[in-house]
């Protein structure tokens, strides 16, 4: 039973570090926590289902083109929430990522009806080790997750674009002054963000089915994973992800099973009073 | 080089310029004074193209009234903002590479020439080159947002207040730089609050009040300007100086 | 409040029958299904000349998929001059409402199956549907006597109508002394049932009875098949449901449950309306569409024997309708206002529940 | 008010090593230094927004450096900031008052003090309406609009860091008269200041730090000339 | 100060006007739905108390009107404690609550302490979902009775409505007196500046404690008020959503004036009343409202329309207001 949840617990592990490597990218680069972020996930999962069961697309090419979709979502979305509030209090900014939260939801449930919809794996079948068994799928998520994940790791940290894109998260107003198109670095943050949380969840569609709701509890963990992990930190985010994944099926099968959520958040109480600023710290201190 | 005439800046309807004209030389050190809230934070960020602003700003003979802080970047003038503004989070050699962006955009060329100008220029900055930039004292920081303005190839510099809250020692060796600087050919515009200071490096000095230039000449004539040693340099400056 | 003093009821207008469901949030599919019901059964009457002369006008209010709005729902209907109400099919809405019904005093036609709806004794309220005592000691005996299990896990969901039945189930397997070795419960909503079924398979259990929403009974006859544990399921109503199969695809096929109708119904009637319904809508019928068309009929039936919409007389005939035969089941109101008479035991083949024995409960 | 061998270590960096001076009522003392030499940090120490590693103050007698923040600042120590700190979604009436509020000021009438609101805001060069937005103000009047409110609450103490950063030579004079109101009052100032006509004119006495240890005490004459100050501080170039 | 008067004395003869004309002229169902607008306007006020004026975001104010509704229903239904009893006793329990939380909680800076209060409001809620002895499960409680003070018992909904106005009233005027109040203005300092407002005396942490209590006894009031009202509760009620729903009112009438979580409240419940027609896109409506007001009215609808006011008045001071925020 313990190879079972431990194999589970990474899967979903790392689906929470995707949504909160998004998170911690749309943090980063301007300073608020986007509340719609689980349903960047949603919308990655109904796109798996449009590409690959209506559209017909194979395995690979629906990925890419999710891929690509859900970028193109990240920029549409900085331009409708974040750029015309970019000068006023952060927390207007959060009023209109939870607007979008809401309306995200509404459009998807015009597009796709509400009902929870079934989307195929990328590879059928289970697989057994030892004892315990586990959809293929799973071990295709934590794959590609991982992968993207090291990259968009490498390109933020190792990269010179990806130092453009870090100087401009943390000071628009002198990127702006030498030389770095604003517009471009936060929009295509945005991209880089909703890409991978998108993604994701065409990762997931097949494990959980696909509903207008799944971005709700998903995005709450993924948001407790940051926290944990420590704001703004894209390590921090992977590691709070598997940390949340392992707290909620080792408290579903050993504490609880209908407290586990609960269990979660008061182990993100627990993380906060014992080390506010997360595994992984803030990397900047605020001076007096 | 950089010549400005009627130029008005606005912050939403506020106007902060009203007709502001201005010229630097192409070896220039100009010095800009003038009291608080006078618009010269204000007259750099126009010439940057970071506020709304209207009239002919002239570099080079081209009128780039209506291009982007990128294409302003691109062609040489660079502006060290008032209160540093580095990047926090990046080290100290990070900082100075993104610096590089308005020639090299997001290609990878090679910095390694122009980082060994601002080191041989800031040699406190080649030892703190993996530090982050908030970890950095005031100076440093200061001498950092210049070096990251060099590393931008400037054909003109715009430094506001590269004297604020700063040890006495430091400015003196700033402005040893800053002379340097300018000695490799790189006219400089100057905002200082030190007045005193700014007119002795200058060559020539505006006076900025109320959104209006008042008064310009040459420093060494301005400098014993009954009416500037009145409203710039007060009195303190005579009891101690 | 002004609106007490409501008209009254005009003779020449359309008799209102109020329905709460969810045409928005979540469970939004339910209320396709059910307005899909309650129209063929309105068109059906109104074709026939209608009730004591008089047209059938269906009002629809829309419960957000939550109690409070199931609340917010009857409230506004209640404003609206109806004569008979009819209730979602989820007992906790049901429940919630409960309170309001009484205050209204407006004859109301609930299809949650939850043995607490009729514990309430609220005297307005009708249990349009079998309830889950009798179901739920219906799937434990057919566990224990026909699957020959010995070793059985529960599963369900915490809400009011999944732990009451497994309450029940738990008591029968008792009485048949063969207690359960392994009570699991999740909330509704869940996604990852891994540690429950993890949990399961590590206990031993031959045989799983569980009870479930939709959307998670098809989750977790997909996981319970993706963690290799292959062992016979015996779910409630849920688990063969449309949305349930289409969902879990393969993964429902040979799952046994407990239900209230089923296209492959025997009962005449109940083929029917599945001919009917298919013809109408182009898709095939389904539980929520077809208990809903019970309980408009049942509405009819009683506004019918009453002569009237003064509400008491109506109240009085629902109470007393007897051996009245719907498409899902045969209706007799007892004392507490329960319903429903029975079940069918169907285990799901190729895609399709197919009937395999009856449950008469009384 | 002393100081007593403070201390405080952030990680790697000793940003005040025993530091030890005190004040007395009426006395500006100036606080001078390198960027970095934790002149910010002692007046952080000393407010409380900081806690110390090691060391005591004390004020009238009291040791305080126990403390926190809010109990010093009632028990008479204000201070303003580097970067001014006002409440910017308040009016210039609270921003005013709340301090006085505390420190339980109401009873004791203005004058007393010697000075009355209107004096200080004219020493200010300062013409505000009180129901205004506190953002109405420019950074310089809200530098000088600290320096009010500090002087308002009537404190034992006042800390002043850099109140003329950024002010030219005329509005220093400001700063001049305000700190003139201050020592009427009764209060010691503690001033750090990178400009050296303010604090060579202003100052009864100095402390140099350098690298978070006091090199050099004494008047404003001494430490013009002392080797040690001139070296890691004044430099030797145009101001020497 | 006069502008202030004035605005004082019309909304209280507003609210005598419309306590008299609306119960007369409402139907029922309207005077349910403004009945739940009051009882969530409370919540809202709440929310005014702990960020609108102490800063300190918190998501827990649905978990605390749930620790209300809660505390109501298990005296009246188990124990047959007095109804008037159980308002106080709710409101008390909210704030004890609150004050055991805060003093963890608080020891949070920033941010931080509103992140925490989203596991708080996930906990409560899981509490209120699986404490089946205590709460119900997913049950939950019904059959509580109407609110009664001796043998009067105020069970229509036009009595309801008297009782939930007076109370809101009442907690409106405690709310204004705390504005104005040295506690008040402490709060206020403490959200726009902290290390300023312990510099000048305010005792930041125990202040943040006092703001959160009283604003969760505020919401354990409102929540008794509703379980009375609703006669039925459960756990789903009180969740993440509805708190970050007290959030975007308050946003949407403006955070800084006493007005705002009236105006905020008003405007959202009241709109799917409005667009009844368009049941199905209310939601879409809603999400992309909250969205476009935001980029229209950073400061809500109050601040927005004091700053139209002063485009009447002057120019300038749009202006002055608009370019102030111009560069952060
Ligand atoms: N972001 C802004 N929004 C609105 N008004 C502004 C803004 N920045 C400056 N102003 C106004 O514009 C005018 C000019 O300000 P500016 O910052 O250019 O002055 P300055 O000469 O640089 O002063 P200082 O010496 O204090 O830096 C002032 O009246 C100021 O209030
Ligand atoms: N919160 C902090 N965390 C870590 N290091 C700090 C912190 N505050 C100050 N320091 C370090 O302590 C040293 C002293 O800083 P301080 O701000 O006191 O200098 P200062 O004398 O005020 O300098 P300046 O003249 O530039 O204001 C610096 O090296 C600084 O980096
Ligand atoms: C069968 C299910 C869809 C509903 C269930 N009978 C209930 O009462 O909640
Ligand atoms: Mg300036
Ligand atoms: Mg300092």
């Amino acid at each position: 039973m313990v190879w079972q949840l431990i194999i589970a617990s990474l899967a979903m592990g790392i689906v929470y570090g995707m949504v909160a490597m998004g998170m911690v990218l749309i943090w980063r680069a301007v300073g608020v926590v986007n509340f719609a972020q689980g349903e960047f996930l949603m919308l990655g999962a109904f796109a798996a289902y449009t590409l690959t069961l209506q559209l017909g697309l194979p395995q690979g090419a629906a990925l890419a083109t999710c891929a690509l979709l859900m970028g193109l979502v990240g920029v549409v979305y900085h331009f409708i929430t974040y750029w015309p509030l970019r000068k006023s209090w952060d927390i207007t900014v959060i009023i209109s990522t939870i607007g979008a939260s809401i309306a995200l939801k509404e459009v998807a449930t015009l597009v796709w009806g509400p009902a929870p919809l079934a989307v195929d794996p990328i590879v059928h079948g289970i697989a057994k080790l030892g004892e315990a068994a586990i959809e293929w799928q799973f071990i295709v998520t934590i794959g590609v997750a991982a992968l993207l994940m090291a990259a968009i790791f490498i390109l933020l940290e190792r990269t010179y674009l990806g130092h453009i894109l870090q100087a401009t998260a943390q000071d628009q107003y002198a990127a702006a002054m030498i030389g770095i198109p604003v517009v471009l670095a936060t929009g295509l943050t945005f991209a880089i963000s909703a890409l991978i949380t998108g993604v994701g969840g065409m990762l997931l569609a097949p494990l959980f089915f696909v509903t207008t709701t799944m971005g709700g509890i998903t995005g709450l963990k993924a948001f407790a994973a940051v926290i944990i992990g420590g704001f703004g930190s894209v390590q921090g985010a992977i590691i709070g992800g598997l940390l949340i994944g392992f707290v909620d099926t080792f408290a579903g099968a050993y504490i609880s099973t209908t407290y586990r959520d609960a269990i979660v958040f008061l182990c993100l109480i627990l993380a906060l009073v014992v080390r506010p600023q997360g595994i992984f710290g803030e990397k900047i201190a605020e001076k007096v | 080089m950089l010549k400005i005439n009627n130029l008005y800046a606005h912050y939403g309807n506020i106007e902060a310029l009203h007709g502001v004209s201005l010229e630097v030389g192409n070896k220039d050190i100009v010095a800009l004074i003038g009291s608080n809230g006078a618009g010269k934070t204000t007259l750099l960020r126009a010439i940057s193209s970071l506020v709304t602003r209207n009239g002919e700003i002239c570099y080079n003979g081209e009128n780039i009234e209506k291009q982007s802080p990128r294409y302003i970047a691109k062609a040489g003038l660079l502006h060290v903002p008032e209160g540093r503004h580095v990047f926090p989070g990046l080290t100290v050699q990070q900082n100075l590479e993104v610096g590089s962006v308005s020639w090299r955009g997001i290609k990878n060329a090679s910095v390694a020439e122009d980082l060994e100008r601002v080191f041989s220029l800031f040699p406190r900055l080649e030892e703190r080159r993996k530090q982050y930039a908030w970890s950095l004292s005031g100076g440093e920081q200061q001498m950092l947002a210049i070096g990251r303005a060099i590393m931008g190839r400037p054909k003109l510099l715009m430094l506001d207040e590269p004297s604020m809250g700063l040890a006495p020692k430091v400015i003196d060796e700033l402005f040893v730089k800053i002379l340097e600087i300018n000695s490799m050919g790189v006219p400089i515009l100057l905002v200082e609050q030190n007045a005193l200071l700014a007119m002795e490096v200058s060559q020539k000095v505006y006076i900025l009040e109320g959104g209006r230039i008042v008064l310009q000449g040459d420093s060494k004539d301005i400098i014993n300007d009954a009416r500037v040693k009145e409203a710039y340099l007060g009195k303190l400056k005579e009891k101690v100086v | 409040g002004s609106s007490e003093k409501a008209t009254t009821d005009d003779k020449n207008k359309p008799i209102r029958i109020g329905v709460v469901s969810s045409l928005t949030g979540e469970r939004a599919l339910h209320g396709q299904y059910t307005r899909n019901g309650i129209q063929l059964a309105v068109e059906e009457i109104n074709a026939q000349g209608g009730i004591n002369g008089r047209k059938l006008e269906a009002v629809f209010e829309d419960d957000n998929g939550n109690d409070a709005g199931a609340v917010n729902a009857f409230n506004k209907l209640s404003g609206s001059n109806v004569a008979v109400a009819i209730g979602p099919i989820f007992s906790t809405m049901n429940l919630a409402m409960s309170p309001g019904i009484k205050k209204a005093e407006i004859p109301t036609l609930v299809i949650g199956s939850s043995n607490d709806i009729g514990n309430q004794k609220n005297p307005w309220m009708f249990q349009a549907r079998t309830n889950d005592a009798i179901s739920a000691t219906a799937i434990a005996k057919y566990a224990a006597n026909q699957l020959k299990l010995k070793k059985i896990a529960i599963m369900h969901d915490t809400d009011n109508f999944a732990s009451g039945a497994a309450a029940v189930a738990k008591k029968a397997l008792e009485d048949l002394n063969l207690p359960p070795v392994l009570i699991v419960a999740y909330n509704s909503g869940d996604k990852d049932f891994t540690p429950q079924l993890a949990k399961i398979k590590a206990s031993g259990a031959d045989g799983i009875l569980a009870w479930s929403q939709q959307t998670e009974a098809g989750l977790i006859m997909k996981q319970k098949k993706a963690l290799d544990l292959n062992i016979p399921l015996i779910g409630s109503n849920s688990y063969v449901t449309k949305i349930a199969i289409d969902l879990a695809k393969e993964n429902a096929e040979d799952v046994y449950s407990v239900a209230d109708y089923v296209t492959s119904t025997p009962i005449p009637k109940g083929q029917e309306f599945a001919k009917k319904y298919k013809e109408k809508y182009k898709i095939d019928s389904e539980f929520n569409a077809a208990m809903t068309y019970d309980a408009l009929y049942l509405a009819a039936e009683a506004l019918k024997k009453a002569g009237s919409t003064e509400k008491e007389a109506v109240k009085k005939a629902m109470s007393s309708i007897k051996d009245f035969v719907g498409v899902s089941t045969t209706f007799t109101f007892d004392e507490n206002n329960r319903g429903g008479t029975g079940v069918w035991i169907v285990q799901t083949k190729k895609g399709n529940p197919v009937v395999i024995e009856a449950v008469k409960g009384r | 008010m002393t100081l007593d061998r403070v201390c405080k270590r952030f990680g790697g960096v000793v940003a005040a090593n025993e530091v030890s001076f005190s004040l007395s009522p009426r006395e500006v003392h100036g606080l001078i230094g390198p960027n970095g030499s934790g002149k910010t940090t002692v007046l952080n120490l000393i407010s409380g927004v900081t806690e110390m590693d090691s060391g005591n103050i004390w004020l009238d007698g009291q040791l305080i450096s126990k403390q926190p923040c809010h109990v010093r600042a009632r028990g008479g120590v204000s201070r303003t900031f580097q970067h001014p700190r006002l409440l910017k979604r308040c009016d210039i009436q609270t921003n005013l008052y709340l301090g006085i509020d505390l420190a339980n000021m109401k009873q004791k009438s203005m004058t007393s003090c010697g000075y009355t609101l209107s004096e200080l805001l004219d020493a200010a060069g300062l013409s505000i309406n009180m129901n205004d937005s506190i953002t109405t103000l420019s950074y310089g009047q809200q530098k000088l609009f600290e320096i009010v409110r500090a002087i308002l609450s009537h404190p034992k103490v006042i800390l002043l860091d850099e109140p003329a950063a950024g002010l030219n030579s005329k509005e220093m004079e400001r700063v001049v008269a305000l700190i003139d109101c201050a020592v009427k009052g009764d209060a010691a100032v503690l001033l750090v200041e990178h400009s050296m006509d303010l604090v060579m004119s202003l100052c009864n006495g100095i402390t140099v730090l350098n690298f978070g240890r006091p090199i050099a005490e004494g008047q404003p004459e001494e430490i013009q000339s002392n080797e040690a100050v001139i070296e890691a501080y004044l430099g030797r170039g145009r101001s020497a | 100060m006069m502008a202030n008067k004035k605005a004082f004395w019309i909304i209280t003869i507003l609210a005598a006007v419309l306590a008299i004309t609306i119960p007369l002229t409402a139907s029922n169902y309207m005077l349910r739905v403004v009945n739940m607008t009051m009882i969530t306007y409370i919540c809202v006020l709440s929310m005014f108390v702990v960020f609108g004026m102490a800063g300190q975001i918190s998501f827990a104010q649905a978990g605390f009107w749930g620790v209300g509704a809660y505390i109501t229903a298990i005296l009246t239904t188990k124990l047959g404690v007095s109804p008037l009893l159980a308002l106080i006793a709710s409101g008390a329990g909210a704030a004890i609550v609150a004050f055991i939380m805060g003093l963890a909680l608080f020891r949070l800076q920033g941010h931080y302490f509103g992140f925490s209060t989203i596991g708080l409001v996930m906990i409560l809620n899981g509490v209120f979902q699986n404490w089946k002895p205590v709460t119900g499960g997913a049950d939950g409680i019904g059959n509580i009775p109407a609110f009664s003070i001796g043998s009067f018992e105020l069970s229509s909904e036009t009595s309801s409505f008297f009782l939930i106005f007076v109370v809101s009233v009442t907690i409106s005027i405690v709310t204004q007196k705390l504005h104005r109040s040295a506690l008040g203005r402490s709060f206020m300092a403490i959200r726009d500046n902290e290390i300023a407002a312990k510099c000048m005396g305010v005792n930041s942490y125990r202040n943040k404690i006092i703001a959160f209590t009283i604003a969760a006894s505020y919401c354990g009031i409102a929540g008794s008020l509703f379980a009375f009202l609703a006669s039925y509760i459960s756990a789903t009620t009180f969740n993440f959503a509805q708190s970050s729903l007290y959030l975007v009112m308050l946003m949407l009438g403006g955070y800084n004036y006493l007005a705002g979580p009236m105006i905020g409240t008003a405007l959202l419940m009241l709109l799917p009343e409005w667009f009844r027609p368009l049941q199905e896109y209310i939601m879409l409506i809603y999400g992309v409202g909250v969205m476009l007001l935001m980029v229209v009215m950073p400061e809500g609808l109050i601040g927005g329309g004091k700053k139209l006011y002063a485009i009447m008045q002057s120019k300038r001071g749009w202006a002055t207001t608009q370019a102030k925020n111009d560069i952060r």
